[in-house]
């Protein structure tokens, strides 16, 4: 195995069930804020929309799925990926924003 | 190498021998990268004589008049099946899945990709999909007729096979995104010890680089195919203006992918090129560390210019300028790439090959149809030469003149290697004239027809641009007698050619400290590499 | 001689193995880029007709998935947990109980369209047909984008179900957490995409 | 040939970009194309036999960055500016609606007059509405340098001032079926005081004319009323006069021919009586001949050009 990429692999590397349980909990709470932030109107329900999903997607990756537990490269891998998916929103915007 | 700790042991049967199966299972079984490399160069150039054929029947129609050989419906559906043939069957997969699948291993001292059964899957995705393709011509009501582009609405309401062929196109796009999942694994987890990634060559640079093109774009045109299909068989109405959907939302989603795509198709050929320079002037690139991450930036800056394909369609026109402005900046790696090639040639000792001919002659040829490129991102240009011959042209010198004869430079050069025989030298220098000089006659004359005015995917033409037509098809037939000459002389090789020994050119990368054609197990044992990937010094002379 | 080359380059590459898995979740979340590239863009077109449709939605029931597709990413970090410590038959139920869960999910979903469906709201269906274009785009995104959504969790539905048995049987394969936590991140990723289908298309039309 | 000779304001501007971008491309092809050949024989091993390793040399890599991207923008500036002036049509001009549709073109004037062929004054600014009834077209007239797509559910706007006498080629740039080589028209520019003469003479003004050195196209204007209109009207882009095959039925021995139509989604046959000629054409959705798609549009006839046409479609037998 390479230094640079090897990865702490060796033994357990997850989250505890303690963890994992309080994580489930955040994540509900955060719908249900979600769905009442939604009720206020149409403003609120895209506030929500774009800091509360955001927030529980990177709980799931984090603890879920062990980004939290893993070296840089996984990290930077959905780092470029999301940048790349920013990118093309944005440019599409660049468009649709602007007609 | 890439300079060795110590000499590698040379004891195995090749690869061409050393089998567990027999007969076509042996080939069709196998996960050996090199017989997958294999699969997918045979099944390619065949698709590519298909394609090629179609090119010549295209030129032939273009003969006189009016109607010559076919119906006009004929003729949309040639273009259509030469364009998804060439591009999704020939130049995407071209270079990385046979000149990657069979070195990429070889010269970073693996002894095979990351999951070898996933290539082997690959290639299956890529003949499945293939072949549907093949099918969409003779079943339903016909080929398709709508360019390889396949833009809505005209591919929701044309009545020919255009389901079938976007999900063969569906089915390839998986191959492509196998390949590169497998490629990326390799690079991160399989190098040689001592291989660090500034001891890599440039070509495994320039696969790394694509297989991230491959991943990041090749997706969304997944979707996008799925929703035309979706759109024909139950009128979602997403892309369709008579139920609230709109067309330049297609345009965006094919361009995102189709954009990065002809970076998928250059970059691995930009690497051959990298690799085969130094070998014939026998000393180190020019450049290393420019050429490596201008690699990497061609990828990034790539997927940010897809729309300077749609600035008629009546995109915003802040939308118009900054695609425009993003399109000029792509070019500047290639520029840094093509001026350190030149600059690679500066004081080496430089003894002539077929494959070095070929190699430059992409430089010149990569060079026109980049520049005739950049024109086309002008936007003043743009909107005179959009849909015209003037992109035909472009597009035939990147990717012919560019992939295509980078794809004939690197089978020059890696030829004794894959098969352990040498071809006719002469003969490959020989084929090089009507290859060259018909590429400019009918590519030539088709960026002059195109600045008059000849809209693309016209059946039949006004007048006035007769002599032009009748000029480039006079020039398809060179370019047709030189690629028989080419591919007779490596079929005659194939059977009857010298041994070539293991390393004909005095190559010192790490496929030349091996066998030819290699052991299954590549190494006999794990390379030890201690130094740069292109040190002539001490090396023997061929 | 043929055989080693032949089976896997490095079977015992955990960390390769976890990492071509990120890698094809890469495409995952590319292919719903586009999906959700389409969805911004018409709604910027149509922000009216996306508020209509999005009333005309079922919330309780997209919440309610919410909740069970959520509590099955529990189930199923707990059973790559599980598998860690090597309690192999704790994994196999942990498993299997995301699978139910997977299955409730999916249920729901076929109650929520059914109705749809039962009022001819579907692809040319007569209800659908009569709306505005807008609204027609947003059911056919809608429509689009969970059926995708729904595929991905019958897809992951059965290759979880096949490590349970798995598991169940012995096998030694499975029994390295490999398999398993390949298994997790997949469906993980499904439930990240849920989470953003949500409000997309229930609260925040 | 003519078909390079600049005829607007956009195709000056244009051509002076492509210039500009031109002789910058030639000559850096120029120069790498020399340097290779040059070092290739210089540097040959039978002159140089021993081969200096030259690493790089940062000083020249960040020249050959910059210089090009210099260059770049302003290659990308000059396109720019220049774009936008065909953009951005001026407030005097006269808005023209251009319809696209499987395979012809319509071109309506604000005071509802509408051709086949577009009629343009000399020097006056012209501004176009391009739109589409089906798929997507492309309006292309290579002498103005001018293109915009025709997409279905937009408007997409461009503008050109002619500056030279002549008639144009119109083509479509974008595949959109069979005929899509054959979707062509033409744009004639004419003096002022010929469009005036005809765009406010009667409906059945014969069309402005070019001087006589510059030829109509053959067919238009020219022997009975009818068959005027039907060129006009661009009905001969879908309908052959010859039996020739093309989108619509051939009008070739039209009259008295019995048809199989579709009504209401029942076949039934007629005979083409001169009712049912005025029935085709007024309301053309209602019978559908069999075999043939529902593609053709209604075009709003006098009673005047509909006796012409009828008339004419009996002649041709
Ligand atoms: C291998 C494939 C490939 C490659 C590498 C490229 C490379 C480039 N392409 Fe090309 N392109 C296609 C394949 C490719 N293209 C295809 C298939 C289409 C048509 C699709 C269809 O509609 O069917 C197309 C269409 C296309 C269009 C749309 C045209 C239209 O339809 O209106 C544009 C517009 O900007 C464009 C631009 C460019 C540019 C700027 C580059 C740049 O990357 C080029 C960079 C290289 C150089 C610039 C040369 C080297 C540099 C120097 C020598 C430096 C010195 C020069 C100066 C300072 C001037 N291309
Ligand atoms: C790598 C890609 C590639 C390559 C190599 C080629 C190669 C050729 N193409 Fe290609 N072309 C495309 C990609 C490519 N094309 C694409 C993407 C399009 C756009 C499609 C669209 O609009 O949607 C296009 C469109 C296109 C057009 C435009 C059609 C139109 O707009 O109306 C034309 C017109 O002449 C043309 C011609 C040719 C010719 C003559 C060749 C020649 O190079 C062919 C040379 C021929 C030979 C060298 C023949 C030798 C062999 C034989 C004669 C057969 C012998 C057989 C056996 C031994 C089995 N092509
Ligand atoms: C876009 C193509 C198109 C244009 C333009 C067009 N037509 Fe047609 N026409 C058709 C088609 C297709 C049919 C057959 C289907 C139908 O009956 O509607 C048809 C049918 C007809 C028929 C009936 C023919 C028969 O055999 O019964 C007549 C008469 C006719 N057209 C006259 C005209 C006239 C007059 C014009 C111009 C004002 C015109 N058309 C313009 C496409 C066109
Ligand atoms: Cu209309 Cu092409
Ligand atoms: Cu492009």
């Amino acid at each position: 195995m390479r230094p640079e990429t090897a990865a702490p692999t060796e033994g357990v590397h997850g989250p505890d069930t303690r963890t994992l349980v309080l994580v489930w909990l955040a994540l509900l709470g955060l719908t249900a804020l979600l769905v009442g932030l939604s009720a206020l109107g149409q403003r609120a329900a895209v506030l929500g929309l774009l800091t509360l999903t955001p927030l529980k997607a990177a709980l799931v990756f984090y603890f879920f799925m062990h980004l939290r537990y893993e070296g840089a490269l996984l990290k930077a891998i959905l780092l470029v990926t999301l940048g790349t998916l920013l990118i093309f929103f944005g440019l599409t915007y660049a468009d649709v924003a602007f007609r | 190498m890439t300079t060795l700790a110590r000499p590698l042991p040379h004891t195995l049967p090749s690869y061409l021998e050393d089998s567990p199966r027999r007969g076509l299972a042996a080939w069709l079984l196998s996960t050996d990268h090199k017989r997958v490399a294999m699969l997918y160069l045979f099944s390619m150039v065949s698709f590519f004589f298909v394609g090629v054929t179609l090119g010549i029947l295209m030129r032939l129609e273009q003969w006189t008049l009016g109607r010559t050989l076919m119906s006009a419906q004929t003729y949309n559906a040639l273009f259509t099946v030469h364009g998804v043939v060439m591009i999704f069957m020939f130049v995407i997969p071209g270079l990385p899945a046979v000149f990657g699948n069979f070195f990429l291993p070889l010269l970073i001292g693996a002894r095979d990709v990351a999951f070898p059964r996933l290539n082997l899957a690959s290639w299956y995705f890529f003949i499945v999909g293939a072949l549907l393709a093949v099918l969409s011509l003779f079943t339903g009501k016909g080929a398709p007729d709508t360019g390889w582009t396949f833009y809505v609405p005209f591919s929701l309401h044309s009545g020919t096979n255009v389901t079938l062929a976007v999900f063969a196109a569906f089915v390839m796009g998986w191959s492509s995104i196998l390949t590169g999942i497998n490629f990326i694994t390799t690079i991160h987890r399989l190098r040689a010890p001592g291989m660090t990634w500034h001891r890599m060559p440039l070509f495994c640079w320039a696969l790394y680089a694509t297989s991230w093109i491959q991943l990041l774009a090749t997706p969304v045109l997944g979707i996008t195919l799925i929703l035309v299909i979706l759109e024909r068989s139950f009128g979602i109405g997403i892309f369709d203006p008579a139920k609230g959907g709109d067309p330049i939302l297609y345009q965006h989603l094919f361009w995102i992918y189709s954009h990065p795509a002809v970076y998928i198709m250059i970059l691995p050929a930009m690497g051959a090129i990298s690799e085969i320079l130094p070998t014939f002037a026998r000393r180190p690139i020019f450049g290393y560390k420019a050429i490596a991450y201008s690699s990497l930036s061609i990828a990034a800056f790539g997927s940010l210019v897809w729309a300077h394909h749609m600035f008629t369609s009546g995109m915003s026109a802040f939308g118009n300028m900054i695609f425009s402005l993003l399109t000029m900046i792509v070019a500047i790696p290639s520029a840094i790439k093509v001026f350190n090639w030149t600059a690679t040639l500066y004081k080496g000792s430089i003894r002539f090959s077929p494959a070095l001919l070929y190699a430059v002659s992409f430089v010149f040829l990569f060079c026109v149809g980049g520049l005739t490129g950049v024109m086309q991102g002008a936007l003043a240009i743009n909107q005179h030469v959009h849909d015209t011959y003037f992109i035909v042209g472009h597009f035939h010198y990147v990717m012919f003149g560019g992939t295509g004869f980078a794809f004939f430079a690197a089978l020059l050069y890696w030829f004794p290697k894959m098969f352990g025989r040498m071809y006719d030298r002469k003969g490959a220098y020989l084929s090089w004239f009507p290859l060259f000089v018909g590429f400019n006659l009918l590519y030539f004359t088709m960026l002059v027809l195109g600045y008059m005015g000849q809209p693309r995917r016209y059946y039949d033409h006004l007048p006035g641009y007769h002599t032009g037509h009748l000029v480039a098809t006079v020039g398809s037939w060179f370019l047709a007698a030189g690629l028989l000459l080419l591919f007779g002389n490596f079929v005659r090789a194939l059977f009857k050619g010298e041994k070539a020994g293991d390393n004909p050119w005095g190559g010192v990368t790490l496929e030349w400290k091996v066998p030819s054609p290699p052991p299954v197990e590549n190494f006999e044992e794990t390379p030890v590499v201690t130094g740069p990937p292109y040190a002539f010094e001490g090396e023997a002379q061929p | 001689m043929t055989s080693g080359a032949h089976a896997s380059a490095h079977p015992s590459d955990a960390f390769g193995a976890r990492l071509g898995m990120w890698l094809f979740l890469v495409t995952e979340i590319l292919l719903f880029g586009g999906l959700f590239i389409a969805y911004s863009y018409m709604r910027s077109r149509y922000p009216h007709e996306f508020h209509a449709g999005g009333k005309e939605l079922n919330v309780f029931l997209g919440v309610l998935n919410t909740a069970v597709l959520l509590t099955s990413s529990l189930t199923m970090a707990l059973a790559v947990d599980r598998i860690h410590r090597s309690r192999v038959r704790a994994a196999a139920g942990f498993t299997g109980a995301t699978v139910l869960l997977g299955l409730c999910f999916l249920g729901i979903k076929a109650v929520e369209w059914g109705q749809k469906f039962g009022h001819g709201l579907y692809p040319g269906g007569p209800a659908l047909l009569a709306l505005p274009p807008g609204e027609k785009v947003f059911f056919g995104l809608y429509f689009t984008m969970t059926g995708l959504h729904g595929i991905h969790v019958l897809a992951g539905v059965s290759v979880l179900t096949a490590m349970a048995v798995l598991l169940l049987r012995g096998s030694a394969a499975a029994a390295r957490p490999t398999l398993l936590e390949n298994g997790g991140l997949y469906w993980h990723l499904v439930d990240v995409v849920w989470i953003y289908l949500l409000p997309l298309f229930y609260l925040a039309a | 040939m003519g078909f390079l000779n600049p005829a607007a304001t956009s195709a000056q501007k244009v051509d002076a970009v492509f210039l500009f971008v031109f002789v910058l491309s030639v000559a850096f092809l120029l120069f790498i194309t020399g340097t290779i050949v040059y070092f290739l024989s210089r540097y040959n091993w039978k002159r140089h036999p021993k081969a200096e390793a030259v690493e790089g040399n940062t000083a020249l890599e960040i020249t050959w960055t910059v210089i090009p991207l210099v260059l770049f923008l302003v290659m990308f500036y000059y396109g720019w500016t220049e774009f936008s002036y065909t953009r951005n049509p001026p407030r005097d001009a006269m808005a023209v609606e251009v319809l696209a549709r499987q395979w012809n073109w319509t071109f309506t004037y604000p005071n509802g007059k509408r051709t086949g062929e577009l009629y343009a004054p000399l020097g006056k600014p012209m501004k176009l509405d391009i739109r589409s009834a089906d798929v997507i077209h492309g309006f292309f007239v290579p002498a103005f340098r001018l293109k915009m797509d025709a997409v279905p559910g937009r408007t997409n706007v461009t503008w050109f001032r002619p500056t030279a006498l002549g008639s144009y080629d119109v083509e479509c740039s974008v595949i959109c079926g069979a005929d899509h080589s054959y979707m062509l028209s033409k744009v004639v520019v004419v003096s002022e005081e010929e469009f005036k003469r005809w765009y406010f003479g009667p409906e059945d003004a014969p069309p402005p004319a070019l001087p006589a050195s510059e030829p109509m196209r053959a067919g238009a204007g020219e022997g009975s009323p009818g068959l005027a209109v039907l060129a006009r009207k661009g009905c001969t882009t879908c309908h052959s006069l010859d039996g020739g095959v093309a989108v619509g039925p051939t009008f070739r021995g039209i009259f008295g021919r019995r048809d199989v139509v579709v009504k209401e989604g029942l076949e039934r046959e007629v005979t083409a009586d001169e009712a049912y000629l005025r029935r085709a054409i007024q309301d053309p959705q209602a019978e559908i001949v069999k075999g043939y798609p529902p593609s053709m549009p209604t075009s709003p006839l006098t009673e005047r050009e509909l006796d012409d046409v009828v008339e004419y479609l009996k002649t041709l037998r």
